[in-house]
């Protein structure tokens, strides 16, 4: 007992003993380590961020070439009786000459003088011009043997040039364009005639193929996205729920309950390429889903993300004190009130965490969709309708950004992290709502 | 859309049941609300569910059932009129589904009549163009037979909904009228509607078995035919990884289980520590303010994709690493341990930071959750912040800690872009933090997507590797189970 | 056989409302309640006493069956509510939960608002057909947990952030406002002042015309003023039960004496 | 279930940028919707490809590679037996490094003794113990050897292993002498083990296997200036600010020289179509003749300016196609 | 200038161990101390009592500082504990609890076994040198508390499984395990049985002589019992602070005698 009569006759409460020193030493150090553990990791997303952010920032700017094009008559009509099936047949190669003429034309008017052929003047601009040129054409046949005025997609080098991607040194080698195209290209900035505007077609577009990426665009893929999304969400967030609620609340404790209890936890160390073997199993070969479907894919990653759902929900409603369930209890509720009414809303906060976890993972992953076929040139065609926007072929965000970086144009890697940020916006408003729920329903007791 | 119409119609039918059933629970109990067994809402929800379940499930079931009753019959005269074997007519049947869906939809638009139909001759009609304007494309002309069939299809689909309206609807009337029969203050009917509520959450419990039974029968074929042409041995007891495209490679899962537990290891020594001081500050020191903003922004870094961190591993840590480590006289250190950027350290660094959210955030809520009183007791004795949280708050959150952990070793397990990327694809034993590594399902994703042939062991051994990795960490869970079980506080 | 019999004397006696018998609790290894029987009748207050840790509170949370929540808690003989065994496999709890109400020894509000605290069972029960008539209930379930007047400029504010005794007296006004048929009362004057006390065993008093009160209690005066028959609990045995006058003043058992003069504890 | 009408396609992620080239294009020209194209590995197109005929199964599997008969086999149990084979054009291989650095002249030879694990001194087989490329062959500069070439599970990886490693063997002796050391009761299975001896690689980091694409053996080569990496003609074409070529015996890659057989390096790229689900799927049969055509893979297609070798015998491929002649001649 | 006088009455009467002047305390909104003066003697029992709800818990919090935990509370005013400010900001807050321990009016043991729960103050503040020394020191706390018999052969079992009373006497047993100068008891013996009670009042005794104990309790009984000084509170403000016998017999508030002999609450 000496001892701790020692500790008392040290008096001051402003001096410490050393022993209350080396204990508030700890103590810093412990505070320490926190405050060092969140400025980690807040650097490290900074410096994730600020990559990202730097390298994407390009993929939301374009440049277009406005040009005059004279709808041949001969060339689109040649029976000139407006027949759409007739005009129809004319193919996309059809129409290249007309662009053709029309930059000769332009750079002619301009008195610009260049040694470049035709071909290689057009090679300026996007080789998805001519498509633009016949779905126009085809929407106002009226319009043939007009001359309208049209904004192309410039060309990714010429649009790299503009945005100091691509320098005349660095294509030295590069077969896809040519000091003289370049200098067309300075002319028809000064003419006023080539501008770089904002991107908004990246952001609603589809994809393209690899020779075109100055017309890739995330739009679609993120429709497809959103309903994967919104299929995890009314799937994932009610069955994990339900599930956690089950086991940690009702289920008798035996055997059986133990053993969905290791599969669920176990689910979670699968990993989500083998979720795709089983839903191209299950739901494309058993169950005659569509495939690239994004049903298919939200089912899929529906039972990817339940495991993160249920194991944190789970937690959250253990940690609910056992008083609060009898108080209610005492007051006659059934187990079922005593639960959605006191429990549940208590345990909001860590489901919400869950979900917003879970949904992160099933929002950026590829792996599981590259099975299911969601992965690689897919939709092109946007969806028309809630249904066709589950059950026509679409990509997703991820799997988009994940085949644009692997494609050879290094235009598209700016596409890719362009799409990162769409993808972080993405999920940074999805969570927002969860944030400021989870805000709303944190206690202590 | 009739059957949208028909499952609006059941849920009115459904709605009003509540209705009904609530006032007439109220009626038996003579307005006296307190006389019933229930709340009044729970008579009505009985009727509304008696109504709406067996019906929507008929529904369901009606709805998958008749188009392959349908298409059996319609296939199996098509392959007797056409006298081709199963596999055909099933495709035919594709074409079959198609003209009876453009035919209906010329119909719905006024584009034909049934009487049309009825005496079209395929032959005569250019049908394919027709249903070609309708924006129905088919892949050839349409031959009688399958004009035949069609109608067929057409009408028998057609008696079918009809029925099948009928019975649905009829179901919906018997559950309505038994409920609501059964309806009177005496009428446990909270009961009834928890049970149903019970029912539901068993079974979304159950479909964790589901999900295992479909992801183990959707490997194992794959993986018997995989050891059908691979010695077992050599998969289990080997040392060697190494695919080959000729055949007779050596692949042995331990290599790889070594990369996969050494790289997870790293990762979670990263994650967890930072991770669950993140958590501890966050909910024990810092502002409201505080963490209102930081923990949704570690969150972010949940959600920023694998290929960020996949690049982020290769081009900026992984050379940091070199320059540390590697390099010589050049580096920083003088040593030369390191000779690429991938290795187990750089993949497991970076893994680590994308787990840091699945701790921290996880791990903060149920910090949150321990009662203060718990905290205001240790407090009260004398105890330092830090003590009360590392002896006191910690223990008794316990349980959601090792259940955020376990989700962090888990996604650790199974990411493969950061490994790709980080790791590098070289599988071999080694205890140097600085070497190339893979793990388990790098290889997975890897066989599964390359260009071997299929039938062969090298991609076979994919399932092999995920059945086997699945039967790991199924034991590695129980263990976990075991151990959580023996360490449970219980506060109140 | 002894089943038989109390069967049957319940039919006859009208007015006993819970009997148990031979009742066995265990938790885990420890037998904390031995071979009770007990009788509690209607439209009286019954007052359990003994020394801390005898077993009075799991006896208590036996009659409602609260010890289900308790994983580790087995319980066996019989208990009767009006006659029928409330551990029967058909019983509905929830039922059985609403007539027996409960005010718990540690004071529990739900971290809610005081009036949600209150108004949440005559909710579940429907005891209110509109928010004016639930405004009523909780006025007056608070009025008579003698809290009314300290709350009612706050009843929005968190029932968590009252006093220890506000909160004991909150969760009788809990526990009141499902107007049970048996009131089961943890201690339920531990953390209140006298004039507290008083109030609350008015309620009691006031209860006891239509139903019954069961009260757990350490102080021999409040037993002795608000009962009418006592249970003397010790070591998880029920030593003496009997009129409260009789226990008080001429107790049969050597234990019940000592207990009541202060000597056994 | 609902009809499918677009045409689906899966398979060879080599092949995936041709397909979705000539995807976009027939979309545009056609009333037909634009067909999906999966990527996922020639591997697991043909998997799918070979799971069953119907709606619910892919119609043409992309492939970096011939079918094997074993995959044929496996078909076939499924009910898949009437297939098109239809090869587009030739993937060249080029070995290219930092732009910045040295230029190279290789021939198989310098590879082979860069990166096997056994080379032939004196006729003695030794491990391999070369660290620079002037170890491997006096011309060269002293650069560390640091090579990316393609993990196992790549087709390119076989390639560079048969035109290149396996050539080098042969061509610095030390096949013959693994040929005599080989163990094996036939002739074929000598040779069979002299062949996978003189294909086993280094192990020591200095040839490291690329799992991931050209984007990461790229970004590899920008961390590492001295990386010499394997990549696809069309990605290096599209890359020519970051990188250079080097030649092989001699000769300069590109469409002309791999075209004519010149340059070694290469692979044919093909693509199945399923006979059932012409006239089936809609669009399938145009789709097919669309790829072939001139316009779309002849020498001045986009396909080519986009980098596959066009095909010389073209014409040929575009008859079968439309004649749908099948595998196995029958039919 | 107040200040000045109190601290300088602080330096020569040297048994003063806790002078609290013009305490102030907010919980948001609500006012709950208003102007508060006392002196809490050395090795004295002061006891506060007033009806439930007047401030006794907040006030007793405020003398080590538990405030600081309840977000919503701010405090307002001087405490000077040895003459030194308890609220200054070089204060170290860990020593001061150390100094000053608590017993809660809610039981709170920890969820963890019965030995850890009381040797947990020992252990932080290193008062046992071994394991033997700290098994001593347990046993010796829980003896004081009067629970030893009951959980000698359970000392593994957790805290949390115990009866109501039971948990009261551990979580006095854990705040005298670690020898503070002051004890600060909030409602101690409020679900215990009478012997339990006069054990734990002995303890109070023994305590005296060394150190100051004060204690809130309902029961004028025990108020005049155990201490030697009383403090009466109502509605947040100190009506009456003195002598033990005098507040009793000869109270000079009418508030404080009304109080006494049941009249308000
Ligand atoms: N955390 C809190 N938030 C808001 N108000 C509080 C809080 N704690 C106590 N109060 C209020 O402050 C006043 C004094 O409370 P305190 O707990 O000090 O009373 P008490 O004298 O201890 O009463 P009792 O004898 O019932 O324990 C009461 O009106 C109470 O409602
Ligand atoms: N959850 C539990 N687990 C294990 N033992 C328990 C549990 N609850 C109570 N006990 C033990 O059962 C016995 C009876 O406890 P009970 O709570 O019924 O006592 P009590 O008479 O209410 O005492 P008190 O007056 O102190 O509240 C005690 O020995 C106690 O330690
Ligand atoms: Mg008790
Ligand atoms: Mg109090």
């Amino acid at each position: 007992m000496k001892t701790s009569l020692d500790r008392h006759s040290g008096g001051s409460l402003l001096l410490q003993s050393t022993r209350t020193k080396r204990r508030n030493a700890a103590e810093t150090r412990f505070k320490l380590y926190g405050i060092a553990a969140i400025a980690i990791s807040l650097l490290m997303l900074m410096v994730l961020l600020t990559t990202i952010i730097s390298k994407g920032l390009g993929a939301y700017q374009q440049t277009f070439i406005t040009l005059q094009v004279e709808l041949l008559e001969k060339k689109l009509d040649k029976k000139g009786n407006r027949n759409l099936t007739d005009i129809k047949k004319v193919s996309t190669f059809g129409y290249a000459p007309l662009i053709k003429a029309s930059i000769t034309d332009t750079v002619e008017e301009l008195g610009v003088v260049t040694g470049l052929k035709a071909k290689q003047m057009a090679g300026i601009l996007s080789k998805g011009a001519a498509a633009q040129l016949r779905d126009y054409v085809i929407a106002n046949p009226g319009r043939i043997g007009d001359t309208v005025q049209f904004r192309f997609l410039a060309s990714s080098r010429v649009d790299g040039y503009l945005k100091g991607r691509v320098s005349r040194s660095s294509i030295e080698n590069d077969k896809n364009i040519t000091p003289e195209q370049l200098d067309l290209v300075d002319s028809l900035i000064d003419a006023g005639l080539i501008e770089k505007t904002f991107n908004i077609d990246f952001i609603v577009g589809a994809d393209a193929s690899d020779q075109r990426p100055e017309a890739a665009g995330m739009g679609v893929s993120i429709l497809g996205s959103l309903s994967m999304v919104l299929v995890v969400l009314a799937l994932a967030l009610p069955i994990g729920v339900g599930a956690s609620i089950y086991l940690e609340e009702f289920a008798p404790k035996n055997w059986v309950t133990d053993v969905i209890e290791v599969n669920i936890s176990n689910l979670a160390a699968v990993p989500s390429i083998v979720f795709g073997i089983l839903g191209l199993a299950v739901f494309i070969n058993y169950m005659h889903l569509p495939m690239s479907a994004p049903l298919v894919g939200g089912l899929v990653l529906t039972l990817m993300t339940l495991p993160t759902i249920i194991i944190s929900t789970r937690a959250a409603l253990s940690a609910v004190p056992p008083s609060i369930r009898d108080a209610a209890l005492g007051v006659g509720a059934s187990p079922m009130q005593t639960v959605f009414h006191h429990v549940l809303p208590l345990a909001a906060p860590g489901i919400l965490t869950g979900t917003i976890i879970g949904l992160a993972q099933a929002l950026g992953e590829t792996a599981p969709l590259l099975l299911i076929g969601m992965v690689g040139f897919v939709a092109s065609n946007a969806p028309d309708s809630i249904a066709s926007g589950l059950l026509s072929p679409n990509s997703a965000m991820p799997a988009q950004i994940y085949e644009w970086a692997k494609r050879a144009d290094p235009a598209f890697y700016e596409r890719a992290w362009g799409g990162i940020i769409l993808l972080l916006l993405f999920l940074v408003s999805m969570n927002l709502v969860a944030v400021i729920l989870r805000r709303r329903f944190e206690r202590r007791w | 859309m009739p059957t949208f119409w028909l499952v609006a119609c059941l849920f009115l039918m459904s709605a009003a049941g509540f209705v009904l059933g609530r006032y007439r629970a109220v009626l038996s109990a003579g307005g006296e609300v307190r006389k019933l067994h229930s709340l009044p809402s729970y008579y009505g929800y009985n009727v509304a569910l008696s109504t709406l379940l067996p019906a929507l499930a008929a529904l369901a079931l009606w709805s998958i059932l008749q188009p392959l009753v349908i298409d059996a019959r319609v296939s199996g005269k098509i392959s007797t009129d056409l006298n081709s074997d199963n596999t055909s007519a099933e495709l035919m049947m594709s074409d079959v589904q198609r003209v009876s869906e453009g035919l209906n939809i010329a119909v719905a638009r006024n584009e034909m009549t049934n009487e049309e139909i009825r005496v079209m001759d395929a032959d005569a009609v250019d049908l394919r163009g027709r249903l070609a304007d309708l924006g129905i494309a088919l892949g050839s002309e349409v031959r009688p037979e399958i004009l035949t069939a069609a109608r067929q299809h057409r009408d028998m689909t057609h008696s079918g909904r009809l029925m099948m309206t009928i019975v649905v609807v009829l179901l919906a009337i018997v559950g309505f009228a038994r409920s609501y029969g059964l309806t009177d203050k005496d009428f446990r009917a909270r009961n009834v509607v928890e049970r149903c509520v019970f029912a539901l959450l068993a079974l979304a419990a159950s479909l964790a078995i589901l999900t295992t039974v479909g992801i183990v029968f959707s490997m194992l074929f794959e993986t018997i035919s995989f050891f059908g042409l691979h010695s077992w041995k050599d998969f289990f007891l080997g040392t060697t990884w190494a695919p080959n495209f000729r055949g007779d490679s050596e692949l042995s899962i331990l290599p790889l289980l070594w990369g996969t537990i050494y790289i997870s290891l790293i990762a979670l020594l990263v994650a967890v520590p930072i991770g669950l001081y993140a958590a501890i500050y966050l909910s024990e020191y810092a502002s409201s303010s505080t963490r209102s903003f930081a923990k949704p922004l570690l969150e972010i870094l949940a959600g920023i994709p694998t290929i960020v961190y996949g690049l982020f591993a290769l081009l900026t840590v992984g050379p940091m690493l070199v320059r540390i480590f590697g390099r010589g006289t050049e580096g920083l250190l003088g040593l030369t341990w390191m000779t690429g950027a991938t290795s187990v350290l750089t993949a497991g660094l970076v893994m680590g930071i994308m787990l840091i959210p699945f701790v921290s955030s996880l791990s903060d809520d149920i910090i949150n959750a321990v009662p203060q009183s718990m905290r205001d007791a240790s407090l009260g004795l004398g105890a330092t912040k830090s003590e009360t949280v590392r002896q006191v708050v910690i223990p008794a959150a316990l349980p959601g800690i090792v259940g955020a952990v376990l989700l962090a070793a888990s996604r650790a397990i199974g990411e493969t872009m950061i490994v790709v990327m980080g790791a590098g694809a070289i599988a071999k034993f080694s205890t140097n933090p600085l070497e190339s590594m893979t793990t388990i399902t790098t290889r997975i994703v890897s066989q599964l997507t390359g260009d071997t042939d299929f039938a062969s062991p090298e991609t076979l051994v994919a399932f092999a590797l995920g059945l086997s990795l699945f039967v790991l960490t199924l034991g590695l869970n129980i263990l976990a189970l075991a151990i959580v079980r023996t360490y449970r506080e219980q506060y109140d | 056989m002894n089943d038989m019999t109390l069967t049957e004397r319940n039919v006859d006696t009208k007015d006993i409302k819970i009997a148990a018998s031979n009742v066995q609790v265990h938790y885990g290894e420890t037998h904390a309640i031995k071979d009770v029987n007990v009788s509690i009748e209607d439209k009286t207050v019954t007052a359990f006493i003994g020394p801390s840790g005898c077993g009075k509170s799991t006896f208590l949370r036996c009659l409602n069956r609260m010890n289900d929540t308790i994983q580790t808690c087995s319980i066996k003989g019989k208990i009767l509510l009006d006659g029928e065994d409330i551990y029967d496999k058909r019983v509905d709890v929830v039922q059985l939960r609403a007539k027996v109400g409960m005010v718990f020894q540690k004071p529990n509000p739900f971290p809610k608002s005081i009036y949600d605290n209150v108004a949440y069972g005559p909710k579940i029960h429907g005891l209110a057909r509109g928010k004016s008539e639930l405004d009523e209930i909780v006025e007056k379930a608070l009025r008579r947990a003698a809290i009314w007047e300290e709350v009612k400029d706050r009843l929005n504010a968190p029932g968590t952030g009252l006093s220890g005794g506000q909160q004991q007296r909150l969760c009788i006004a809990r526990a009141v406002a499902t107007e049970p048929e048996v009131l089961l009362m943890d201690e339920p004057c531990s953390a209140l002042d006298p004039i507290a006390t008083a109030q609350v065993e008015e309620l009691i008093d006031e209860l006891r015309q239509r139903f019954s009160v069961v009260i757990v209690t350490h102080s021999m005066q409040q037993a002795a003023r608000v009962s009418q028959k006592t249970a003397f609990f010790h070591l998880g045995s029920l030593v003496e039960f009997g009129e409260t006058g009789q226990i008080f003043t001429n107790p049969n058992d050597p234990r019940t004496e000592s207990y009541i003069t202060g000597r056994i504890g | 279930a609902v009809a499918r009408d677009q045409v689906q396609v899966a398979g060879s992620s080599t092949v995936l940028p041709y397909a979705s080239i000539v995807a976009e294009a027939f979309g545009e020209n056609f009333d037909f919707p634009t067909p999906v194209v999966e990527s996922g590995g020639s591997s697991a197109g043909l998997k799918r490809f070979c799971e069953g005929v119907g709606e619910n199964t892919i119609d043409v599997a992309n492939a970096s590679r011939r079918i094997k008969t074993k995959e044929i086999e496996k078909c076939a149990e499924n009910g898949v037996t009437d297939i098109i084979e239809v090869q587009i054009g030739y993937d060249g291989i080029v070995f290219a490094s930092d732009i910045q650095g040295n230029a190279f002249e290789f021939t198989p030879t310098d590879w082979f003794l860069a990166l096997s694990d056994q080379v032939l001194v004196d006729g003695e087989l030794v491990a391999n113990s070369a660290k620079t490329w002037a170890d491997v062959n006096a011309a060269f500069p002293a650069q560390p050897i640091q090579a990316y070439i393609p993990g196992t599970k790549h087709g390119t990886r076989e390639v560079f292993e048969d035109k290149v490693i396996l050539a080098g063997c042969e061509a610095t002796g030390a096949f013959d002498v693994l040929l005599d050391q080989a163990s094996g009761d036939t002739a074929k299975a000598k040779k069979k083990a002299a062949e996978k001896a003189c294909i086993s690689l280094r192990t020591d980091g200095l040839s490291v296997d690329i799992d991931g694409d050209y984007t990461e053996t790229l970004a590899r080569i920008e961390s590492n200036k001295n990386g010499i990496g394997v990549f696809g003609l069309a990605f290096y074409e599209n890359n020519t600010d970051k990188l250079q070529t080097a030649t092989m015996s001699g000769v300069v890659p590109s469409t002309e020289t791999i075209a004519t057989g010149e340059y070694p390096v290469s692979r044919p790229l093909f693509f199945y179509v399923k006979k059932a689900h012409i006239g089936v799927i809609p669009g399938l049969k145009e789709y097919t003749e669309f790829f072939v055509a001139d316009e779309v893979a002849g020498p001045d297609g986009p396909l080519a300016e986009y980098g596959l070798v066009a095909d010389p015998e073209l014409e040929k491929t575009q008859e079968s196609v439309s004649d749908e002649v099948v595998m196995g001649g029958n039919s």
